[in-house]
């Protein structure tokens, strides 16, 4: 299933293997922070699964099997990049210093987004599919204008791939060598459809097709994303255009929790998936050749549930925005149909956050 | 039984009815759709004719076209509105237009099944309301159900009439049951249908507003005020000689959908119905619509969709205008 | 100066007081747009800041999103009405909502220029007029000018807007010259302006159709009716005060636009003033539009659009209405 | 400028050359066929711009420069395959049997489309860029269904490769083995913007992104482009899925009687071009070859003029048509809105034609 093509430095056991390509110096504190965002960010959405489940969230996308993947690639954005997400990349959303209860915003249907976008450099998720990618390269316009050395980054899933407005992207990225990365998350699912729908060859091809490098990735490897994402975002930074990265990956949990996946995949598809759990392998690789102790890795947990706590807690605080705040927004300047709106609503007595 | 089977019926008997009919859209086989309206039809009819999607809208329509030309009848379907816009080309500058582009030589028989409005508490794009881009351009037509039998017709009525067809679903009544006759369909396909009758106030709407407007008829009732109840189930063409009728004898207009107001379905029955009712109108129309916002996050869509109050509220207000 | 030499003198200016303005568009580099609107600014202004666009609207709409959010302020030119639709989504799920999305932290000042409207001897999809779609969608403004002058500050005035506009430029008047004043800006963006003064009709119009209705006008002064002749300039939001002051005078209104009339900026005008001024409306409103039809073959255009005939055959209407 | 993989049969001085996988069987009578064609279409083309200088038509699409583009594609099509045009392709309708002067009515404005597209097999012309693409696949999807033994052909230029719909397309015919053929004439402009603008490689290698095949031939050798043209429809009939062909061709001419290209190209590109007529290069090895006869030459003159000469009577006899014609064919069975707008046109006193 996984093609020679790969790059991988960690393999599934979490034996360091060597690339022609790729080295790491990451040391062992890096890669056990790293392990820790995993951790941390498989807790998280844990959590918000559960707190949909008891009907606090209105839907929760999980990214459980999708932790190096995100990390990998959230852990090496330089401050200054600028990341364009979908709406699963929970994990990116964090190494961007997002606090986690603002991830659920959205979710819990008070919020269309949930954080400042400018603030963490992170936009704010996108629903409709691949749209975001054309942002993402005319974000990456204006930094070449500014003349300033950012990278741009944007995530989407393999589905998006089929998505005129991603192709496009991948024409105006080369056209202008604008400096952003496109990773995709080819994660094996496009809600209930399999990858091979949308493409009978492997997904990172597709950038040689419109004249840039794709690369394969092993998207549960994290030192390998985290390598391989750090030198496309560098090549961008100098000038070299945009890279395709396909972190091949997968979707260990349904679509959303609205979704049902044992109507379209076998169990046996999943089960040999978690012997590639993203999170096992570092962790034996950090047992194996760094020798990090049961208590560290103990004390990871931990923190982990603590976030959770803090997380639910946060969530449920969330009270219902008050419904004259759909007005705040919708244009930045005064607009007579909203000032309308806004006292029709008060003249009904409607108002008043709960 | 449930709309959302009524759909999934009718789809099967038009199905049978026609081997050239063929169902294309995302997650439509083995998961049935995410609404399950297709579901089980790919196990019964095979992959050539519930076909699952690549992810691209705007592929989705465009075969679609391709298809009917061939001379097949594609019913498309479109996962959720929010997501209809990309395929906005090919159903304006193809779908609408190739009829006529061809000298009627193409018949560009098709349904593109939409489910739309608010509501169900979903996240952004999951909500909204987009017939009246569609009511405004020339060459298609739109239709919406708001009952189980109406679906269950009206979908098969779509799908053999020769014009391209937005069919928008309700999808916060997909869930409801209603009977289902499965002998005789209620009415033609762009009839508006009078669901209550009163003699005060005429309400006009349709799809996920019709249960709402019925309900506050019956809360209007209670304090002595008869409105009555018009589904126009077809949103273009609109069937308005019942609703000038009903004009005629209450002389109150009151227009109710989720869309926002502005240059929509609800501007063109006031205007138009201002005209035709000129004399008979005893206080302008009033519409109650979404705000002109985008969709809010669905906490609040409540307050932002035409509820009881709000149609209530404007109830008030055309009896009150003449005082 | 022309209509193009003023827009194009407009967008100078704008450029020269903001680095951040930037132009893209199809062909609007050396070529300077088809029809020379940006004739000599690539020069000018280098190429980083009027960007010759690989072919794709929806990329277009899509990249000058990420412009805004990096703190440029894009104004892109759509070839010609009928190519706006590929870029669709990116104006409705975008552009639209960016600004109510981040909870107003991006800024989606941005201006979408579209040369509209039929009348110039085209072939298919070059004649179009779209902008009832985005009047329809929240979140955008549209706006359009009818003459040198207008076009001259309004183009202006779009640019330094904090919100996106629709900018709908009618380019059957692109070659007609007009006075421009280039030291103040007659008024206001979204206010409407009375072009001809008046008392028995009032009639409503803007962008390709204003030239059109003063004729009528004249024409209908010559057989002895007075009729008031009123610029919306905005067609999102409408400016309507003025509009109901003359029907408070006039009694009797006349909405003339190019697009369709079905649920469209003229259902709208007319729905509105029906229920402003329903004690002083002296006859419905009608509306003098498009046809319910595709965009006809160029050769019948003339019949297809609101010509001067069909105005005064309008008034007549609303004038005889009462007899 | 011309790449070493570009499949040729003749050079430009109309020496014939060999491929290693073309091979042609074209008899010397079948390839003076073609360069009467090509005659006629050039000569339809300058009648047709001559038409419009003299306000006969209200624009003209000129060809001038790709007629072995289109009639080696035009001729490798089988009757019972499906065309799908843009609004350039003259030459296909001419080798689809439709009466030239039928291809002059959307420009003379009286029509939008011309023919009879089921009976020609040929779609109506499409001006918004590439979305017809789609319309060909999905023709193609059903041929696929109905089991025969069919290909689909559509045409689109360099610039439109950018478009989403195109990309989409190759994603779909992709996914779905269509049996389409996607034939790019690549002629080097898009209006103003040069191919560099699109794509930094050559356009054909686009296929290999989707994961099917892409050739580049000579556009102005039409024993080549028949060949790769006639390979890649076989190859769709036989199930083999979809091609795509760059032809690798020049627009002489302006984009439309519209344009000024002196704004933006420098004489001297177009005479290098000049070198490449695809005319004179047929003939050239016509003469050489076969030793056709200056009479023979000479009757297709003689042909093209008098085709000039009914092309032009009959459209000066196009008149204007019916304004109520407009409501025919807005929908297939009664609208209410249609008859209204019948009714109100009648009213005026407007109608019949001119
Ligand atoms: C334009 C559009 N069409 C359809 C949808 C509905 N939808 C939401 S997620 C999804 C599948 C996305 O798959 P992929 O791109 O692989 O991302 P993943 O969910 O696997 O991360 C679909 C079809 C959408 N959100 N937007
Ligand atoms: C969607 C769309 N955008 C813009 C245009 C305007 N336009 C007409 S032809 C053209 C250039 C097309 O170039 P190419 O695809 O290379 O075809 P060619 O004209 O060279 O044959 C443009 C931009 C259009 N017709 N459709
Ligand atoms: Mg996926
Ligand atoms: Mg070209």
């Amino acid at each position: 299933m996984i093609e020679p093509q790969l790059v991988q430095l960690l393999t599934p056991e979490g034996e360091r293997v060597y690339d022609d390509v790729y080295e790491t110096s990451l040391t062992a504190e890096q890669i056990f922070a790293m392990y820790r965002d995993m951790v941390i960010i498989r807790r998280l959405c844990n959590e918000a699964t559960s707190l949909q489940r008891q009907g606090q969230l209105a839907l929760w996308a999980p990214l459980q099997g999708q932790e190096a993947a995100q990390i990998g690639a959230g852990r090496a954005l330089e401050p200054s990049d600028f990341s364009f997400p979908s709406y699963r990349e929970h994990g990116i959303a964090w190494c961007r210093g997002i606090p986690p209860e603002l991830s659920l915003r959205l979710f819990r249907a008070v919020d269309h987004g949930g954080w400042d976008p400018q603030k963490y450099r992170h936009s704010v998720p996108t629903i409709v599919i691949g749209n975001q990618a054309l942002n993402a390269v005319g974000y990456a316009m204006g930094v070449q204008r500014d003349g300033a050395s950012e990278a741009v980054i944007t995530f989407f899933g393999d589905g998006a791939t089929s998505q005129g407005d991603v192709n496009e992207a991948f024409v105006w990225a080369s056209s202008f060598d604008a400096p952003v990365v496109f990773f995709v998350q080819n994660n094996q699912w496009a809600i209930s459809e399999p990858t091979i729908r949308q493409t009978k060859i492997p997904l990172y091809k597709r950038a040689q097709g419109f004249g840039f490098p794709g690369i394969r990735v092993d998207g549960n490897d994290v030192l390998a994303v985290y390598e391989v994402t750090r030198k496309a975002l560098a090549h961008a930074r100098e000038g070299g255009g945009p890279t395709l990265i396909e972190a091949f990956t997968y979707r260990m949990g349904a679509h959303t929790t609205s979704d049902d996946p044992t109507r379209y995949r076998v169990d046996a598809e999943v089960e040999a998936w978690k012997h590639r759990d993203p999170i096992e392998r570092v962790k034996a690789y950090l047992v194996r050749a760094h020798k990090v102790s049961a208590k560290k890795f103990a004390a990871v947990n931990d923190e982990a549930d603590e976030m959770a706590l803090k997380l639910r807690v946060d969530v449920l605080a969330m009270g219902k925005p008050d419904p004259l705040s759909i007005f705040d927004h919708a244009y930045a300047s005064e607009h007579p149909l909203i000032s309308e709106g806004r006292r029709d609503m008060e003249e009904l007595g409607v108002g008043g956050a709960s | 039984m449930t709309m959302a089977k009524a759909l999934n019926e009718g789809l099967r008997r038009a199905m049978e009815a026609n081997p050239k009919v063929l169902l294309m859209g995302e997650d439509i086989g083995k998961l049935g759709g995410v609404f399950r309206v297709t579901d089980g039809l790919q196990k019964d009819f095979g992959e050539d004719r519930v076909i699952d999607a690549p992810l691209a809208e705007s592929a989705i329509i465009g075969t679609a076209v391709g298809l009917a030309i061939r001379g097949y009848r594609p019913v498309t379907e479109i996962q959720f509105d929010g997501f209809v816009y990309p395929a906005f080309d090919q159903i304006v500058s193809q779908v609408a237009k190739l009829h006529s582009r061809s000298s009627g030589i193409y018949e560009m028989g098709m349904v593109i099944r939409i489910p739309f409005g608010g509501g169900i508490g979903a996240i952004e794009h999951h909500s909204e309301s987009p017939e009246g881009y569609f009511a405004h351009t020339a060459g298609l037509r739109v239709v919406s159900p708001s009952t189980p039998n109406d679906a269950y017709w009206m979908i098969q009525q779509s799908i053999t009439h020769p014009d391209p067809i937005i069919f928008c679903e309700p999808k916060c009544r997909y869930w409801e049951k209603g009977e289902v006759d499965t002998d005789n369909a209620p009415r033609g396909l762009f009839e508006a249908s009078r669901l209550r009758e009163g003699s005060d106030v005429t309400v006009i709407t349709y799809g996920p507003s019709v249960r709402t407007c019925l309900r506050a008829a019956e809360a209007a009732a209670s304090e002595g005020r008869s409105v009555e109840v018009i589904d126009a189930r077809s949103i273009a063409p609109i069937d308005y000689a019942p609703m000038a009728a009903s004009l005629e004898k209450t002389g109150r207009l009151v227009v109710v959908h989720e869309a926002s107001a502005n240059a929509s379905v609800s501007s063109e029955i006031v205007a138009r119905l201002s005209e035709e009712c000129f004399y008979s109108l005893r206080a302008p129309g009033v519409r109650v619509t979404g705000y002109h916002t985008p969709y809010p996050p669905s906490k609040v869509e409540e307050e932002y969709l035409p509820n009881v109050d709000r149609i209530l509220d404007a109830i008030d207000r055309v009896m009150g205008f003449e005082s």
